[in-house]
């Protein structure tokens, strides 16, 4: 096994982690927000993976995939704004 | 200007937590207690992932504490939405939504039964297999629009599988005078299913209870808390 | 640039992001959103503290050879994360229900325009 | 010859999620970005094979699969919401 590929692995995964969060906090759309909190937590995912985490991988996929996303666009849809 | 001054004062406090990593410096080993739950977990215990071991066991008071902190914060939620109650949608599904939700949530609950029952053999447990049981039942609840059968049997299964945790740790504490002590059944031969002792079946218990849990959240937030 | 590095660094860096998200926002999904990178952020913090380079995960079975002192990484920092995100949905789901209360009450969602709450 | 073909999976997957990611940054509208976090899903997925590959374990290939099952839960939420029933 050569580690300079799970370091290559790690690097996408950690600047497009940290990209998509900074778009997520300063995106103009609230939907838009909701996505790109999702990537980050898919990529989180995959940082677990790395690290030699499964357990904590698998729990960080299934939160985040579908229960979080859920609660924050009910949360979109029922909020009231003038 | 005011992004500026935030950024600046989150900056002060992540340097608070780099300073006080870098007085621990870099880790070489284990510390002791990780040292002792590799080198002996897997006789004391009988289980091969050791992170459920350390979950279940050596650190299952620990659990039963941030179950009812989970069952503090799903409580809450059911109860402000009951009180203040707001409207359900009556939007039929789409025929992707429902044909999705016919087929899918059979597999994706036999895997979460997987997931939960191999615990102490492969990635998973109790808390990782709840959650994708509530995610089949998240799939259900995105194509209904009106009341789903199974919202009157999550209270019922929640305290049932709280009850069956505790009386798991106080039968070790009668029989060998140790709370949640694993040796009270055969320990077996560690790779196999039926083995390590205890830990299946309190891993079957968190796994139900966090599965009502999140499915009670999701549910409040269909029906609107409904009749608790 | 090891690979411990990396992850420090891109955990670091999402906490930072949480936390300014949670100081200049104003609406307040958008802070609940902001609680959960920040949560997401420490939990990979975490993990980082347990991690060895070059180690294997800590699951006991053929393919480790050696002695298992030295060949996993720490399973307790793992232990701890994994009852963490499940309390971090539970609590930014009770975030955004009061979010959305809040915003029916008083009839907006933006925090500079909260009147109400002075009394 | 396994380190050489590992290479160039690498860079075929690695070229493939940072297009996605592009795509999800730089998107116009909030489908677009849905789609590309499908994509990226779906690369991610192959990535994490690749990665249980050469750690050498074949028993953390059940992240993989739980990902791939529940991946497609996020995406059908964003869509049930687009066509206002959640």
């Amino acid at each position: 096994m050569n580690p300079d590929f799970l370091l290559g692995i790690a690097s996408v995964a950690g600047v497009s982690m940290i990209i998509a969060a900074v778009r997520a906090i300063f995106v103009r759309d609230l939907l838009s927000a909701i996505i790109l909190v999702g990537f980050v937590s898919l990529t989180a995912s995959v940082l677990f993976f790395l690290m030699d985490a499964p357990d904590v991988a698998i729990t960080e996929a299934s939160i985040g995939a579908g229960i979080s996303t859920v609660i924050f666009l009910w949360g979109r849809s029922k909020v009231r704004e003038e | 200007m005011r992004t500026f001054i935030a950024f600046l004062l989150a900056l002060y406090l992540v340097f608070f937590a780099a300073a006080a990593f870098e007085s621990f410096g870099e880790p070489q080993g284990l510390g002791r207690i990780a040292e002792h739950y590799a080198a002996e977990g897997f006789e004391e215990v009988g289980a091969i992932n050791l992170v459920t071991a350390v979950v279940v066991t050596y650190r299952g008071l620990d659990t039963l504490g941030e179950v009812s902190v989970l069952f503090t914060a799903a409580s809450a939620v059911i109860l402000l939405l009951s009180v203040f109650p707001l409207g359900k949608p009556a939007n039929k599904p789409s025929s992707i939504v429902l044909l999705t939700m016919k087929v899918l949530p059979g597999p994706i609950l036999l895997f979460g039964g997987y997931i939960i029952a191999h615990g102490h053999l492969t990635p998973g447990g109790g808390f990782p297999g709840g959650a994708v049981v509530a995610s089949a039942a998240l799939l259900v609840l995105l194509g209904c629009t009106q009341e789903v059968g199974f919202a009157k049997w999550l209270t019922f299964a929640e305290s049932m599988a709280g009850f069956s945790f505790a009386m798991l740790g106080f039968w070790g504490l009668l029989k060998l005078g140790q709370f949640l002590n694993n040796s009270v059944l055969f320990l077996g031969i560690p790779g196999q299913l039926l083995s390590a002792g205890i830990i299946p079946l309190i891993s079957a218990a968190i796994g139900v209870k966090v599965a009502s849990e999140l499915s009670g959240i999701l549910v409040a937030y269909r029906c609107g808390g409904g009749k608790e | 640039m090891s690979l411990s590095l990396v992850l420090l660094l891109s955990s670091m860096g999402l906490l930072l992001t949480g936390l300014v998200g949670i100081m200049a926002k104003k609406h307040l999904l958008r802070i609940a959103l902001a609680f959960t990178l920040a949560s997401t952020g420490v939990n990979i913090l975490l993990v980082w503290t347990g991690y060895l380079a070059g180690r294997k995960a800590p699951i006991i079975d053929a393919s480790i050879e050696e002695i298992a002192t030295v060949a996993v990484v720490d399973p307790v920092p793992q232990a701890l994360v994994l009852t963490s995100i499940v309390i971090g949905v539970a609590v930014s789901a009770l975030l955004v229900v009061v979010a959305v209360l809040t915003s029916r009450e008083l009839g907006t969602a933006d925090v500079r325009r909260m009147r109400n709450l002075k009394w | 010859m396994s380190n050489t073909f590992s290479l160039i999976l690498l860079v075929l997957l690695g070229a493939g999620f940072a297009m996605a990611f592009i795509r999800l940054v730089i998107a116009r509208t909030a489908g677009d970005r849905a789609v590309a976090l499908d994509g990226a899903t779906l690369i991610s997925v192959d990535l994490m094979v690749l990665m249980a590959f050469l750690m050498g374990r074949s028993m953390l290939l059940d992240v993989v699969l739980v990902y791939a099952l529940l991946s497609f839960l996020g995406v059908l939420a964003i869509a049930r919401y687009l066509e206002g029933g959640l």
